[in-house]
C-alpha cells in the first residue's frame, strides 16, 4: 500500500504477506453481507486493500461475521472457522454480535459472539457502511503490525473453554475437537 | 416490450462494445483518499445537547432494542422538574431508528454524520452522548478530525445529522383547545371562564401524556399524575379520581385553582405546550357525580382519638380527610359559613364556584368528619378549651390578613381580601367608575378582574376603567403568565415598574394615586426590598384604591403562654419537623403559615405530611 | 445397484454458488440430482414472536429488517396493515413518495438480483455494472432517509420526512445515468447469446405448475400469467400512474431474467410519473403518542408487490398496545421450499445456483 | 356474487358463519370437520391461489385458531380474499394436511408444526424446518416467553476470559 511499508517488509516478510491479503471466506451469515456485494464490486473496490472474497474457507484468513447469528448458522460459522488455516482473523459487523442488537430477545440468534469464538474487530452500525468496512480493514493491519490480533491464538489455548461455551449451547458437538482439551497450564 | 413473445438469440461479438468503459472515467471511489460525505439527514452516533436534556428518559422507554440507559450524573444539578439523569447508548444494541429523536420533548437527543466506531474490545461500544457545546475533548474540529482517528472516543463537531422536527415528531406539541367564554363577553358576568374538556376532548389530551413522570417530581403533594391521565385515556374517571384522592382530596377545588407546578415541568413544554394536567384533574371530578359512590373508600375503624383542625381550607380538608380515613374523629373549626377558607373568599367565581368546593368539601363531611363553620377560634370558642379537649391539633389557618402599603391614606384602600370575601360571599361591593388595584400577583389579578367585572354590571355600557400598579416589571410579575393573558384580554391596564407613594383625597373621597418609579425590587441578597426614583412621579386617576399587596397570618386567637413557645424561622413562618410537628405539644401545622409556595398543592402536600404526623403521634409513636 | 451410486451432497450455506444464508440438501445419483430439500432457517430470528412483544411504533424499526434486499416493501406492508386496523388516512402527496420509494426499492433489490445472476453466469462485467448503479440509488435512499439501506422511511400515516430539497432532480440524473447504460446492459448481457445459451430452458415451470405450487412475480409472469397485485389491488398510487405489467410465455430462467430488466424499465417509468404528479402538501399525519396507542380489535390481510412477488401480512389486533398475531406471507417462502425443490428434481448440480437465483429466492424472507 | 357464495356456503355446510366485513374480504369461521372440504368447495369456485396459512394462539380460549388465506389467480372481478378460519383444540392441537388440496400447504404446515407444535396428520414431512433444536414449548406460543428464555440460555453461557 503505502512505500514506507517497504522496511516492514524485510522485517517481517510473513506478516506483511498475510496483512496485505486479508481473503474473505464467502460466507453470508447475516443481512450484513447486503454491504459486501459493493464493497467488493466496482464502487467501493475491496481489492484495493486486497480484500476478495475466496471460495473456501482452506483459502481465507478473514471471517466477516456479518451481523446476527442464529444457532443454526452458529454451527456453521464454528466449524468454518475451525477449517480456516491460522492465521486467521474474524471481524463482527454490526450491532448483533456485540450485544444482541435488534434480536436482543430473541430465542434464536446468539448475543455475544465472543462467547463461541474469539473477534479481532468489531463495526458498529446497522448496517455498517462501507466505508466502515474499509476502517476495519485498516485498523485490522495496524493489529497485526502490532501482534494484537491474536484471536487464533486464543482460541488455541482457550479452546476448552470455547469448546465448552459451544456444547453449553448446542449439546454434543458431532465434530471431534480441533485442538486436544486438556488445559495445558494445568 | 413489442418483442415480449419472440425471443432474440443476440450476437456473440455486441459484447465487446462493453470494452469503451476502458476509457471512461472510473466509478471507483478511492476510499480513504476520495471521500464521500454521509448525506445531511444520515443516522449516525447520538448527539445530546445536556443542557437542553430534561432526563425524562422517553429515549430509554421508546427503544425496541433496549438500548439506552438512563444514567445519573452526579455533577448536574438538576432545575425543578428536570432530572440528572442522561441517555447512554449501547451501540451493541442500537439499530439508528431514530426513534430516540422523534420522541425527544426538548429535541436535545439528535443523530450525528459519525458513523465509524471499529474496536477490538466489545466493551467500548457505549457512549454517554454529549454535545460538543458541553464535550470539547470529544469533538475534533474538521482539521484535526481524520477518518483513522474517527470513533465513539473522536467525533467530529458540528456534524448534525438527523434532528427532531416538531412537525414529525411521535408526540402532539399541541393542545387540545380549552373551551372558553371569549373576552369581551366573559366580563360582563360571574360565569365561569373555563368550560371544561369534554369526553373526546379529554381523552385525546390524555393521550399526549407521555408517561415520563417529571410532573409527579415536581408536584409538591406528588400526585401519581401519569397514572390518574392514562385512567381518563382509557376512559375510566373513577379509576382516575381514586388515583388522585390518594394524594388530594379536593380535586373539584385543585382543578380549577391550582398553581400547576407539574405544568411547568411537563417535558411536553419544553417545544411545545404542557399536557393539561389541572384541567384534566377537573374533567375526572367533574365527570363523576358522587364521589362517594365511585370511590367506594370507608373510613377505617374508629380510634377513638380526637383531633381538631383550626381552618377549613386546602391543609384543613387534606389532613381531615386523610386522618379520617385513618379511624381518627375529626372536628374542623372555621369562622366562614362554608369549607374551602381562603378558596371559598379568594378566586373570583369565574374561576372557582361555590359549587365545586361544596362538592368537595360535603364527600370529606359524608366520611364523618364535623364542620363547625362561622365559628371563630379565639371568640366563640377558645383555643385553650380545644387544646385542652383535643389529642391533636392541626394549624391549617392560613394568611387572612391583608397588608397594607401604609403610604399616606392608605386607610381610605380598600383590603384585597375584603373586596374578594364580601362580593364572592357577602353583600357585594359598590366599585368606582375608575379603580386602581396596587400589587402585580394573582390575587392582584383577581381583584382587577372582578373590579371589572363589577364595573361592568354597576355601570353597564359606561365607559369603565381598571388599572394595576405594581413593584414588579413585566419579566418578574409574580401572576402568572395566563392570569396575565387572561386579564389584559379582558381589558385591565398594567402599569408595572411603579410603586404607589400617596393616595391623593380630596373631600374625604379617593382622587387617584401618587406613584413613583422603580429603581429595583430586590436587594443583593434577593430580598425583598424595594427602592424608588424619589423625582420620577407618575399620578393615576381613580375613585377607588384596592391594596394586594399579600398576606399576613393572624394568631391572636392563641393566648400569649402559648405562642411564646411557638418558634418560627427566619423568614416568619412556623417551624416544623418533618412530621409537620411545630414546637408546641400535639400542636401540627401546614400550609401558607409554613411553606413559601402560599398555594393550595403546598398545603395540601403539608397535610399530607402532618396527617402522617399526627397518626404516629397518636399511636404514641412520636414523642 | 442403484442405492450405492445415491450420493447426498450439501449445497451450502457456505457454498460459492449460493446467496444468502441458505441450503439445500441435494440428493445425487452422478451429477443428476434425484431429489433437492430446502434446508432454510439460518437466518431464523422469531421476527412474528419478537413483534408481539414490542408496540406498534417499536415495530416499525423492526419490520424492514426481514428482507435485508428489498425493506421498503416490508415497511410499506406493515404501515398499510396498521392503517387499515386503526382507521388512518395518508396524505395524498406521502402515497406519491411512498410509490416513488418503493419503485427506488424495486429497482435496488432487481439490480441487486441482475448482479447475483450476472455473476452466476460468469458476467462479470455486467455484474460490476448493476452493483455500481445499486449504490448510485442506495444515494438518493441516503439523501431521502438518513441510511444506505434500513430506510425505516414508511411510517403509518405517511412519510417519515419530506423530500429534501432537489431530490427531484437528484433522482432524475441517477435515473438518466442509469437509463443510458441500458444499451450496454442489452448488448453485454441480456441480448448476449451466451446468456440466452446459459439461461434458455433452465428452470422451466408450465403455468398450471407455477399456479399449483402458489407461484406469484415474475416467476408466475413469466409464465404467460397477468398477475400483478399494483395493478388487481392497488395500493399507494399505483391506480394513478400507467405502467405496464411485463410478462413472457416460456417459464424459464432466460424469460424471469427478462421480465426483470422490462420490470425495471416500468419502475423508471413510474418514479417519473409520480415526480410530474405528485401534489405540495402534507406528508404525514401523526400517530397517536406511541406509549398510549392502542389499535382497535380486528384483523386484516393486506398485500404488495415486492419485487419478487407477493408480499402479504396478516395482523391481529386484541386491543392492545401491542400486535396479538403478526405472519408475513412472503413471496420467496413458496418459492424457495416447494418450486425451487420441484425444479431442481432431475436438473444436474451445475445448474443449481443458476435455478435457485432465477427464482429470486432471498433467505432472509424466507427464513423472518 | 359474494351475497351467492356467502349463501351457498351457508347452505352446503353445517356451523359456518360468513360475514363480509370489507368489499374485498370474506372471512368464513367454520368447524373442524369441514375446513378441508370447505377449501376444495372454493378451489372449485376459482380461488385457486393459497395464500398463506397461519395460526393464532388464543391461549385464553385454549384454542389455535388455523387461518387460511384464499385468493384467485384468475383475471375475472373474483379478486377477494377469503380468510377462512377454524379453532381446534389447543391441548391436543391436531389437524388434517391441506396438501391434498393445495400443494403448496406444506411449508406453511411445517411450520406451523415448527413454532406451534401441531401436529399435521397425513403430511409427508413433519421435520425441524428453522430450528436447531427443540424446545419445550413450541416458541411461538403464547406461553413461551423469549425474552425469560434468552436469560435462561444465553446469559448464563460466560465469557471466555482474556487473561491466561
Amino acid at each position: 500500500m503505502d512505500r514506507t511499508s517497504i522496511k516492514k517488509w524485510f522485517k517481517a516478510p510473513d506478516k506483511m504477506g498475510h496483512k496485505y491479503s486479508l481473503w474473505a471466506v464467502y460466507f453470508c451469515t447475516g443481512c450484513g453481507i447486503i454491504e459486501v456485494p459493493p464493497v467488493i464490486t466496482s464502487r467501493w473496490d475491496a481489492e484495493r486493500f486486497g480484500v476478495i472474497p475466496v471460495a473456501t474457507p482452506r483459502q481465507a484468513n478473514l471471517f466477516l461475521i456479518t451481523g446476527y447469528v442464529s444457532l443454526k448458522t452458529l454451527k456453521a460459522i464454528i466449524r468454518t472457522y475451525e477449517l480456516m488455516p491460522d492465521p486467521k482473523y474474524t471481524v463482527g459487523f454490526g450491532s448483533c454480535p456485540i450485544n444482541g442488537g435488534m434480536y436482543w430477545d430473541s430465542y434464536n440468534t446468539i448475543k455475544h459472539l465472543d462467547k463461541y469464538i474469539p473477534v479481532d474487530g468489531w463495526i458498529s452500525g446497522c448496517m455498517p457502511r462501507p466505508e466502515a468496512i474499509f476502517i476495519a480493514v485498516t485498523h485490522l493491519w495496524t493489529m497485526i503490525d502490532k501482534g494484537m490480533a491474536t484471536g487464533y491464538i486464543k482460541y488455541r489455548e482457550k479452546y476448552r473453554y470455547y469448546r465448552q461455551n459451544q456444547e453449553k449451547l448446542f449439546g454434543k458437538l458431532e465434530w471431534p475437537p480441533l485442538y486436544p482439551m486438556e488445559d495445558k497450564n494445568g | 416490450m413489442k418483442e415480449k413473445s419472440e425471443v432474440k438469440k443476440g450476437s456473440v461479438l455486441k459484447p465487446f462494445k462493453a470494452i469503451k468503459y476502458l476509457f471512461e472515467k472510473p466509478g471507483t471511489l478511492r476510499y480513504p483518499f476520495e471521500q464521500k460525505e454521509p448525506s445531511p439527514r444520515y443516522r449516525g452516533f447520538h448527539l445530546n445537547d445536556w443542557d437542553k436534556c430534561t432526563g425524562c428518559g422517553n429515549c430509554a422507554d421508546i427503544c425496541p432494542n433496549q438500548a439506552i440507559t438512563m444514567v445519573e450524573i452526579p455533577e448536574i444539578k438538576p432545575k425543578t422538574g428536570e432530572k440528572n439523569e442522561r441517555p447512554k447508548i449501547d451501540y451493541g444494541r442500537c439499530c439508528f431508528c431514530g426513534l430516540c429523536v422523534d420522541i425527544c420533548p426538548p429535541g436535545s437527543l439528535r443523530l450525528s454524520r459519525d458513523y465509524l466506531h471499529i474496536h477490538f474490545d466489545p466493551g467500548t461500544f457505549t457512549l454517554l452522548a454529549k454535545d460538543e457545546k458541553t464535550d470539547k475533548e470529544h469533538f475534533l474540529p474538521e482539521e484535526k478530525y481524520s477518518i483513522f482517528q474517527a470513533s465513539l472516543a473522536h467525533r467530529k463537531t458540528d456534524n448534525e445529522g438527523f434532528v427532531s422536527d416538531l412537525k414529525y415528531s411521535l408526540f402532539e406539541p399541541e393542545r387540545v383547545p380549552m373551551p372558553e367564554v371569549p373576552p369581551e363577553k366573559r366580563v360582563l358576568s360571574f360565569m365561569e371562564q373555563v368550560l371544561g374538556y369534554s369526553r373526546e376532548e379529554a381523552k385525546k389530551e390524555a393521550l399526549r401524556c407521555l408517561e415520563c413522570k417529571l410532573c409527579e417530581d415536581a408536584c409538591p403533594a406528588h400526585l401519581k399524575i401519569s397514572e390518574y391521565i392514562k385512567a381518563i385515556y382509557e376512559d375510566k374517571p373513577d379509576e382516575s379520581l381514586r388515583k388522585i384522592f390518594e394524594d388530594n382530596p379536593i380535586p373539584a377545588i385543585c382543578g380549577r385553582i391550582c398553581m400547576a407546578h407539574c405544568e411547568k415541568a411537563c417535558s411536553l413544554g419544553k417545544r411545545g405546550e404542557p399536557v393539561a394536567i389541572r384541567w384534566l384533574k377537573r374533567y375526572a371530578s367533574d365527570m363523576v357525580e358522587d364521589y362517594k359512590k365511585a370511590l367506594g373508600v370507608k373510613p377505617a375503624k374508629s380510634t377513638g382519638k380526637k383531633v381538631a383542625v383550626i381552618g377549613a381550607g386546602p391543609g384543613g380538608l387534606s389532613v381531615a380527610y386523610f386522618l379520617r380515613l385513618k379511624g381518627h374523629e375529626i372536628t374542623v373549626f372555621d369562622s366562614l359559613p362554608g369549607g374551602g377558607g381562603m378558596m371559598r373568599i379568594g378566586p373570583p367565581l369565574y374561576r372557582l364556584p361555590i359549587e365545586s368546593i361544596d362538592k368537595d368539601v360535603n364527600y370529606i363531611a359524608s366520611l364523618g368528619v364535623k364542620f363547625k363553620f362561622n365559628t371563630t377560634v379565639g371568640k366563640d370558642i377558645l383555643f385553650e378549651d380545644i387544646y385542652k379537649n383535643y389529642d391533636a391539633i392541626y394549624l391549617g389557618i392560613g394568611t387572612t390578613v391583608s397588608r397594607s402599603t401604609r403610604v399616606k391614606n392608605s386607610d381610605k384602600a380598600y383590603p384585597a381580601l375584603l373586596f374578594l370575601k364580601e362580593n364572592k360571599i357577602g353583600k357585594g361591593v359598590k366599585v368606582g367608575r375608575e379603580v386602581i388595584v396596587i400589587g402585580g400577583g394573582n390575587v392582584a389579578m383577581d381583584v382587577a378582574r372582578e373590579a371589572l367585572r363589577l364595573q361592568h354590571i354597576q355601570y353597564p355600557g359606561e365607559k369603565v376603567v381598571t388599572k394595576t400598579v405594581s413593584l414588579e416589571d413585566w419579566d418578574i410579575m409574580p401572576a402568572t403568565k395566563e392570569e396575565i393573558e387572561d386579564a389584559k384580554a379582558e381589558g385591565v391596564q398594567f402599569n408595572p415598574g411603579w410603586g404607589p407613594k400617596e393616595i391623593k383625597v380630596e373631600d374625604g373621597k379617593v382622587k387617584g394615586l401618587l406613584c413613583m418609579k422603580v429603581k429595583s425590587v430586590f436587594d443583593e441578597q434577593g430580598r425583598f426590598n424595594p427602592t424608588f426614583y424619589e423625582d420620577k412621579e407618575m399620578f393615576l386617576e381613580g375613585d377607588m384604591v384596592i391594596e394586594a399587596i399579600g398576606q399576613a397570618p393572624d394568631f391572636s386567637f392563641i393566648p400569649k403562654e402559648l405562642f411564646d413557645k411557638l418558634e418560627f424561622t427566619p423568614r416568619r413562618k412556623v417551624k416544623v419537623d418533618e412530621n409537620g410537628k411545630t414546637s408546641l405539644p400535639k400542636v401540627f401545622a401546614g400550609g401558607d403559615i409554613v411553606n413559601l409556595n402560599l398555594d393550595a398543592v403546598t398545603a395540601i402536600a403539608d397535610a399530607k405530611r402532618a396527617a402522617e404526623g399526627i397518626d404516629l403521634y397518636l399511636k404514641g409513636k412520636l414523642k | 445397484m442403484s442405492q450405492e451410486r445415491e450420493l447426498e451432497l450439501y449445497f451450502g450455506p457456505q457454498h460459492l454458488g449460493m446467496v444468502g444464508n441458505f441450503s439445500i440438501t441435494l440428493k445425487v445419483e452422478g451429477d443428476k440430482i434425484l431429489e433437492a430439500s430446502a434446508n432454510p432457517g439460518w437466518l431464523h430470528r422469531g421476527f412474528e414472536k419478537l413483534m408481539e412483544y414490542r408496540t406498534w411504533i417499536q415495530n416499525f424499526p423492526m419490520v424492514c429488517r426481514i428482507n435485508v434486499v428489498e425493506p421498503d416493501s416490508m415497511e410499506m406492508v406493515y404501515a398499510m396493515a396498521v392503517e387499515k386496523l386503526a382507521g388512518i388516512e395518508v396524505p395524498e402527496r406521502a402515497n406519491y413518495i411512498r410509490t416513488i420509494v418503493l419503485e427506488l426499492a424495486r429497482l435496488v433489490s432487481h439490480l441487486f438480483g441482475c448482479w447475483a445472476y450476472a455473476n452466476m453466469l460468469g458476467f462479470d462485467t455486467v455484474a460490476q455494472w448493476a452493483m455500481y448503479h445499486r449504490d448510485l440509488i442506495l444515494d438518493l435512499f441516503e439523501e431521502l432517509t438518513g441510511a444506505r439501506v434500513y430506510h425505516i422511511y414508511i411510517w403509518p400515516g405517511g412519510v417519515r420526512r419530506d423530500l429534501p430539497e432537489g431530490f427531484k432532480d437528484k433522482v432524475l440524473n441517477t435515473l438518466h445515468t442509469i437509463g443510458s447504460c441500458i444499451p450496454d446492459y442489452d448488448s453485454a448481457f441480456f441480448n448476449n447469446r451466451l446468456f440466452y445459451e446459459r439461461a434458455k430452458n433452465i428452470g422451466k415451470i408450465t403455468r398450471e405448475e407455477a399456479k399449483r405450487l402458489g407461484a406469484t412475480g415474475q416467476i408466475l409472469r413469466a409464465t404467460g400469467v397477468k398477475y400483478d397485485i399494483r395493478k388487481i389491488e392497488p395500493y399507494a398510487v399505483y391506480d394513478r400512474v400507467d405502467f405496464e405489467v411485463p410478462t413472457r410465455e416460456d417459464g424459464d430462467a432466460y424469460s424471469r431474467i427478462w421480465i426483470v430488466r422490462d420490470e425495471m424499465i416500468q419502475s423508471v417509468h413510474i418514479i417519473m410519473q409520480c415526480f410530474e404528479k405528485m401534489p405540495r402538501g402534507e406528508v404525514y399525519n401523526k400517530v397517536p403518542n406511541p406509549f398510549k396507542w392502542r389499535i382497535p380489535e380486528g384483523e386484516t390481510y393486506v398485500r404488495v408487490e415486492s419485487s419478487r412477488g407477493e408480499l402479504g401480512l396478516y395482523l391481529v389486533s386484541n386491543g392492545e398496545d401491542k400486535p396479538y398475531r403478526v405472519h408475513f406471507r412472503t413471496p420467496s417462502y413458496p418459492h424457495g421450499l416447494v418450486i425451487l425443490e420441484k425444479l431442481l428434481k432431475n436438473a444436474s448440480i451445475a445448474d443449481v445456483g443458476n435455478i435457485m437465483i432465477s427464482l429470486y429466492v432471498t433467505a432472509p424472507e424466507i427464513d423472518r | 356474487m359474494d351475497e351467492s357464495l356467502k349463501k351457498e356456503l351457508e347452505t352446503t355446510f353445517r356451523n359456518v358463519l360468513v360475514s363480509l366485513p370489507e368489499d374485498d374480504r370474506m372471512v368464513v369461521a367454520a368447524s373442524e370437520e369441514t375446513v378441508l372440504s370447505i377449501l376444495s368447495f372454493l378451489k372449485n369456485k376459482g380461488y385457486d391461489h393459497l395464500e398463506l396459512i397461519s395460526c393464532v394462539d388464543w391461549i385464553e380460549e385454549k384454542k389455535f385458531e388455523l387461518v387460511y388465506i384464499l385468493t384467485s389467480y384468475s383475471e375475472k372481478e373474483m379478486r377477494k380474499h377469503i380468510i377462512l378460519k377454524t379453532k381446534i383444540s389447543r391441548e391436543k392441537s391436531e389437524f388434517k394436511t391441506a396438501i391434498s388440496v393445495f400443494e403448496n400447504a406444506e411449508p406453511y404446515e411445517r411450520e406451523l408444526h415448527e413454532l406451534f407444535g401441531i401436529n399435521f396428520k397425513g403430511h409427508p414431512k413433519l421435520t425441524h424446518l428453522f430450528l436447531e433444536r427443540d424446545y419445550k414449548i413450541p416458541p411461538f406460543r403464547k406461553d413461551f416467553d423469549t425474552r425469560e428464555y434468552v436469560k435462561e440460555v444465553f446469559d448464563k453461557i460466560p465469557f471466555v476470559e482474556d487473561k491466561k
